[in-house]
């Protein structure tokens, strides 16, 4: 079984890797190139665990076939921070206590930050409706909707 | 919506004078710990151990409710690509347990890998361990299981008749057995029917609760793999570490001082990652492959293969004067088992020691039975053995409220239980704070009760008459099981365990062959003496008139049965 | 083990698909059954850009097979398929999800595919020719061909409403599902078209609520009978989501409900 | 063709820790050579907070600041033995544990700065700030990475504790069921209101108001954690959540977060929590476990809520719309009762 270069830019890297067929992006971005935050939570596309972006839109990594992001760009939740800077929505998830077990976490922060990238002023509807795709069992979704607003509304803090 | 988010009311001025708020760390809204490994995508969930070479292990299920198992025929799987090994039952060294014998609660009832039948849909007679998922996924379809479809039984109360298929051959009643003598655990406090002859209103209900799903984002699992020195490690989502590696020293008859157990960060568990299933597995796929082996369940298994919390029915009668005093109350519970025991038969006691909620009842009666019935095992989930209870209290509480045409919160105040009181469990009530909690939500949210109520006390008024054993209480042999030794909360006959983890352990049969690294399981040292109770609740001031077969069972902290 | 093959047009997709291969459009549903293992050992799929393209002629829209969700939420000359396209998945599956994928997707989804069909669009195939959407979903379980482009007449306006009934909010899967292409003429009904996902094996129309609407005034009493009379004839499906029993008995309920909003009431 | 609006109220109390006992929890704490702790425990963090409530317990009875400890768990090679986090125990029962390994840490910390400062240990107090000093005279005084160094390089003393938590393994009569079942309780109560469609039988949560109590709230952001997302799945499994859809048929049961059921962001209704604290004497600082029961309460108030909005009771979970619509369509209609209102929430609202 013949295995597929894939090349692609993950979080401002080249990166390379084999993929076997049929295997999907949320594998290969874990198992081949070693990033682990996006999470396996269903592999039906129905939990938001392994959301990524894809050039730019967020995508479920479990629904992708790895070979057909061959010379695309995208992004993680391990991509968030600048080096050893935090993204505010990473640190007003921290200051909401907007995390509980964190499974869903780096997915959740995925959709917010393309919330925020294309409308940095949402209201609280479109911030449930761009994170409805990921669950949080614990749950989890008052303080991050929360969280979201305070970083579109600026504040900092608690 | 326009919910208001973050933060909440403290009420301190309540019970102000039994705390000391002046700490330097307790009582701050500080940043969690693991909070940054959270929001980064850095924290170590099990599943992000790497290991090169990771084989994967997956699950051959039955198809059927209930059916014999004949021929398991892996041949062609075993030729498929990928594929490394496959394991049946003969492959697990002690192919039989029950979650709770490290409690010594229970009998072992419940096999690894399903040998003679399966008794739910979904039950694992075999795991196939290849290079990939997806080659592992492809030989299960290939394993041939000469299914002999038996008849089956889903409903509990149906389970229980004469003449039901039995589900688990342990219980051939479909019955937990209770201290070795009774299908069901009692709770007998004065004298139930003579009390509800007296009473104004009879209240009758019956309630439901539904089988529920953990459904933590991160379904269950484990990867082990061959560690330096003849150790194994294990990378495990388990909620209970040492209840996961006793667990698997059982089945595979292995010290502990084998196995590295590696967790504690876990991706939501709300009970379901109690069960220890896939710590075994993956280790024995390890053990027998040399690599390191993962066992997980995809989401569609963790629907409806893992455990869910099972369902429960209640029956409750009440009996109710014109005022609102609540003089008796009766309780028959069925709580749905499924296949094997897990952790049922401690979800009833635990149910049954909480009844009847939190109020002052004179006359309480309960028959509260675990049952098998030909579906998936029900095991813990967030409020095991209390929540299925409290809906049916709660919601016939309203129902009591309406009969007597009363305020449903006054109703509450007036038979809720207070320092001082006596329990049905025959221990007193303390640090109570019932009463008050349904003062500040009437406050909040307008709604009038009497000043009577609104001057209630949960540390006045109790205590005294309300302390006092009931004068007689009526008993009963009702539901009594033979070919049960008494003594423990189900005994069969025969000499019993010695205590500790690996001796109750000790194998009937020789090790497999396959296992070289099998030793003789060691003795453990002698029990340490018992540490002193901390403040535990006051006995009964009064010796209940039983206490025959009232045992203390062994667990692994080294007590042992009197 | 599934294998992929991505071929640069669609026709060449077409050649090659025979009948051992599934076709693999947004991913959203084949996926899933390559997760699981359940996907036929060949996967066919295609980079051809035309599918994505969104071409408009006046009222005359055509919609490529791979066209998503997002694309047309996209699109402000689509916006009579904003409400639709809004109620497809979350946000990821909308950029994932395609017009092509969401007619062959299996109850419960398929919402889209339920707009189209009240809406008479017509689909051309890989192969060539073009067939209405009505004849396509009747037999989408048997190999039809891979669809090229989805042509969809712009309704007139306030003649088209749609709703998608969910548990959950905001983004469950249906319960049901009802699109509703009301012309008229003289203020009265004129061959209307009723769309129900959730009411059959997939989407399928409404022919007693049609039967209702034709010729009638739209008012309270009206919409009360049609209410009562709507899913006669219908044959929904029990699943985890509601039971037959209960998809009849309402239904009707928020059809009314529809064509009352729609009314602007 | 109306909403009706409805209220119902449940309370309810919970019982901390196994039931029967028997269920020890171990703890070790052990100090660098500068003064910095970790404690080592085998508890399970699965979101409920238990890294970051035994760091602030441990902090607080070492009277170190919170960011001189580190809770590493769980490694069986390092982390003594626990029984697992699970009924409502972690903060029980090894809360009590991390207290009585950090008291003997402390004592060995406070014994090492008396040699350096020259008094009697039981003189000394510590400031939570990372100092140790003479009781009523902050001048004479040393840091607590002062002490531990001595402690290690001049003294040859180990700073470090062991702590263990048990309530004994309760006998239980099988003719009564007498039996000593867990010694601590929390406890709940909650008013929901509803809205109920009677055409569709489809219930809406529209508000929660609730007062917990909970021992002592040690850390209040995990706490509302817990509170705010337990209720959540007390709502959830009213209305939404079952394996199995048409118990005791095992049919049609899900397989996917589509089919099975949970409320979405926006099925969110406002949550107004109060919290009460009587502490528990046995419990950490007073501290009961919230983690459990504060979704028992929404379950009946849900069911008793529907009632009140449309006369009809539900007393099989899930409150479907299905069976609420049959309820009502067997009585030939909604027959508000609304028998717990305030002044202002009595309304009934027409499409």
């Amino acid at each position: 079984m013949a295995k597929m270069p894939v090349t692609l830019t993950l979080n401002g890297m080249e990166r390379a890797g084999f993929a076997d067929p049929g295997q999907n992006l949320l594998e290969f971005l874990r198992r081949g190139l070693g990033d682990l935050s996006p999470k396996y939570g269903c592999g039906q596309g129905t939990c938001g665990a392994c959301t990524v972006t894809i050039d730019g839109e967020t995508q479920l990594a479990c629904l992708v076939l790895a070979e057909t992001t061959e010379g695309r760009t995208v992004g993680t939740a391990a991509g968030l921070a600048n080096g050893a800077e935090l993204d505010p929505l990473q640190t007003a998830f921290m200051d909401h206590f907007a995390a509980q077990c964190g499974y869903c976490t780096p997915g959740m922060l995925v959709s917010a930050r393309a919330l925020l990238d294309r409308n940095p002023k949402p209201t609280r509807e479109d911030i449930i409706e761009a994170i409805s795709g990921n669950l949080c069992r614990c749950t989890g979704y008052e303080p991050i909707i929360e969280a979201i607003l305070a970083v579109s509304e600026g504040r900092t803090g608690p | 919506m326009n919910a208001r988010t973050g933060g909440f009311e403290f009420r301190k001025e309540l019970f102000a004078d039994e705390r000391d708020d002046d700490l330097n760390e307790i009582g701050k809204r500080i940043r969690r710990q693991d909070i940054e490994g959270h929001v980064t995508g850095r924290s170590p969930f099990y599943d992000d151990h790497l290991f090169d070479g990771l084989l994967h292990m997956r699950c051959v299920r039955s198809p059927h409710h209930h059916a014999r198992i004949g021929r398991i025929d892996t041949a062609e799987a075993e030729r498929m690509p990928g594929v490394v090994r496959i394991l049946t039952g003969k492959d697990v060294p002690q192919n039989l347990n029950t979650l709770l014998s490290l409690l010594d609660f229970g009998l072992d009832d419940e096999p690894v890998l399903s040998v003679d039948k399966a008794a739910y849909k979904g039950e694992p007679v075999a795991a196939v361990i290849a290079q990939t998922e997806a080659q592992a996924r492809a030989a299960v379809k290939a394993v041939r299981v000469d299914w002999q479809p038996l008849p089956h039984v889903l409903d509990p109360e149906e389970a229980l008749k004469p003449g039901a298929p039995t589900v688990c051959e342990t219980y051939p009643g479909n019955a937990f057995v209770y201290h070795g003598k009774y299908d069901h655990q009692k709770l007998r406090y004065g004298d139930v029917e003579a009390a509800l002859r007296q009473a104004d209103h009879i209240v009758e209900g019956r309630y439901q609760m539904s089988p529920i799903e953990q459904a933590p984002i991160e379904t269950c699992g484990a990867i082990s793999a061959p560690e330096q020195n003849g150790r194994w490690v294990c990378y495990t989502g388990t909620q209970a570490l040492f209840f996961s590696l006793g667990t698997a020293s059982k089945v595979l008859n292995l010290p502990s001082s084998r196995m590295h157990f590696i967790g504690g960060t876990v991706g939501g568990g709300f009970g379901g990652k109690v069960d220890s299933i896939h710590e075994p597995l993956s280790i024995l796929g390890a053990m027998l492959t040399g690599r390191p082996c993962k066992s997980q369940w995809d989401r569609e298994e963790e629907m409806q293969v893992g455990a869910p919390r099972g369902a429960e029915r209640w029956y409750i009668t009440d009996g109710v004067m014109n005022d609102g005093r609540i003089v008796a109350r009766k309780f028959t519970g069925y709580f749905d088992g499924g296949a094997y025991t897990r952790l049922t038969s401690y979800a009833v006691i635990k149910g049954v020691g909480h009844l009847p909620g939190p109020y002052t009842i004179p006359n309480v009666y309960a028959d509260a039975y675990c049952v098998y019935t030909n579906r998936t095992p029900a095991t813990a989930m967030r409020g095991f053995g209390i929540t299925g209870v409290d809906f049916a209290i709660e919601a016939h509480m309203d129902k009591v409220a309406e009969t007597v045409g009363m305020n449903p919160i006054e109703l509450r105040i007036l038979n809720a239980y207070r320092d001082g009181d006596m329990k049905a469990h025959r221990r007193e009530a303390k640090n109570c704070a019932f009463i008050e909690c349904c003062q500040v939500v009437a406050e909040k949210a307008g709604v009038t009760i009497s000043p009577e109520a609104r001057a209630a006390s949960s540390k006045t008024g109790g205590g005294g008459e309300r302390a006092r054993l009931p004068a007689f209480t009526a008993t009963d042999e009702h539901g009594r099981v033979e070919g049960f030794e008494s003594g423990s909360y189900a005994r069969k006959g025969g000499a019993p365990a010695a205590p500790g983890i690996p001796a109750e352990l000790t194998p009937d049969r020789p090790s497999p062959p396959t296992l070289p690294t099998a030793r003789p399981v060691e003795t453990p040292p002698t029990p340490a003496p018992a540490p002193t109770t901390p403040d535990q609740e006051k006995p009964a001031a009064r010796t209940p008139q039983r206490r025959s077969g009232a045992v203390r069972f062994s667990s692994i902290s080294g007590f042992r049965r009197r | 083990m599934t294998v992929v093959e991505t071929y640069p047009t669609l026709a060449e997709a077409a050649r090659a698909i025979g009948s051992d291969a599934a076709y693999m459009g947004g991913g959203t549903v084949m996926m899933r059954e390559v997760n699981a293992g359940e996907a036929p050992a060949r996967l066919v799929r295609t980079n051809d850009p035309a599918l994505a393209q969104i071409r408009a002629a006046g009222d005359a829209i055509s919609l490529g097979a791979g066209v998503t969700m997002s694309a047309i939420l996209a699109d402000s000359g689509l916006d009579f398929l904003h409400p639709v396209a809004r109620q497809i998945g979350s946000p990821q599956v909308r950029n994932m999800g395609t017009v092509g994928g969401n007619i062959f997707s299996p109850h419960p989804y398929g919402d889209f595919a339920v707009a189209l069909l009240a809406l008479d669009a017509r689909v051309t195939m890989a192969a060539g020719g073009a067939r209405p959407i009505e004849e396509l979903l009747r037999g989408r379980d048997h190999s039809p061909g891979l669809v090229a482009s989805i042509d969809v007449p712009r309704p007139a306006p306030g003649a088209f409403g749609f709703k998608k009934v969910s548990r959950v909010k905001p983004k469950g899967v249906s319960v049901i599902t009802i699109a509703a292409l009301v012309n008229r003429t003289g203020g009265r009904v004129q061959n209307a078209r009723i769309a129900w996902g959730g009411m059959g094996p997939g989407p399928v129309r409404g022919a007693a609520a049609e039967r209702a609407l034709q010729g009638q005034m739209i008012d309270d009493a009206m919409l009360d009978r049609l209410a009562r009379t709507a899913a006669e004839g219908l044959d929904p499906p029990t699943d985890p989501l509601a039971s037959s029993w209960y998809r009849r008995e309402v239904a009707g309920v928020h059809l009314a409900r529809l064509l009352r909003s729609m009314e602007g009431r | 063709m109306a909403l009706h609006r409805g209220r119902g109220f449940a309370a309810i109390n919970y019982p901390i820790g196994m039931n029967l006992g028997g269920d020890p929890s171990q703890a070790l704490v052990h100090s660098n050579p500068d003064g910095k702790f970790t404690v080592a425990l085998s508890a399970i963090d699965l979101g409920q907070g238990m890294k970051s409530v035994t760091r602030q317990i441990a902090a607080e009875t070492l009277g170190v600041p919170i960011a001189d400890v580190y809770v590493d768990t769980a490694d069986s090679d390092t982390g003594p033995h626990d029984m697992g986090s699970f009924a409502s125990r972690g903060t029980h029962r090894m809360g009590n544990a991390v207290i009585m390994a950090a008291k003997e840490a402390r004592s060995v910390m406070l014994e090492a700065a008396a040699e350096e400062l020259e008094v009697d240990a039981s003189d000394l107090v510590t400031d939570g700030k990372g100092n140790i000093h003479v009781r009523g005279a902050p001048s004479r005084t040393i840091t607590t990475m002062a002490a531990a160094q001595a402690a290690q390089f001049k003294q040859g003393r180990t700073i470090a504790g062991r702590g263990i938590f048990l309530i004994p393994l309760s006998d239980v009569n099988p003719e009564t069921g007498e039996m000593s079942p867990v010694t601590t309780f929390a406890h709940a109560a909650l008013l929901v209101e509803v809205e109920v469609d009677d055409e569709t039988g489809e219930v809406a949560v529209t508000d929660m108001q609730s007062a917990y109590e909970v021992g002592r709230a040690l850390n209040p952001g995990l706490v509302e954690q817990q509170l705010r997302g337990g209720a959540w799945m007390g709502m959830s499994h009213a209305a939404w959540e079952t394996t199995e859809p048409y118990y005791p048929d095992r049919d049609h049961g899900a397989v996917d977060f589509n089919h099975y059921l949970m409320p979405g962001p926006g099925d969110l209704a406002p949550h107004h929590i109060s919290v009460l604290e009587r502490p528990a004497a046995d419990g950490p600082f007073g501290g009961k476990g919230p983690g459990e029961m504060c979704a028992n309460p929404v379950l009946p108030a849900v069911v008793n809520a529907v009632y009140d909005a449309v006369g009809v009771r539900i007393d099989e979970l899930p409150v479907t719309p299905e069976k609420v619509l049959r309820g009502i369509k067997a009585k030939g209609g909604a027959r508000p009762r609304q028998a717990i209102q305030s002044a202002s929430s009595a309304k009934q609202e027409n499409f």
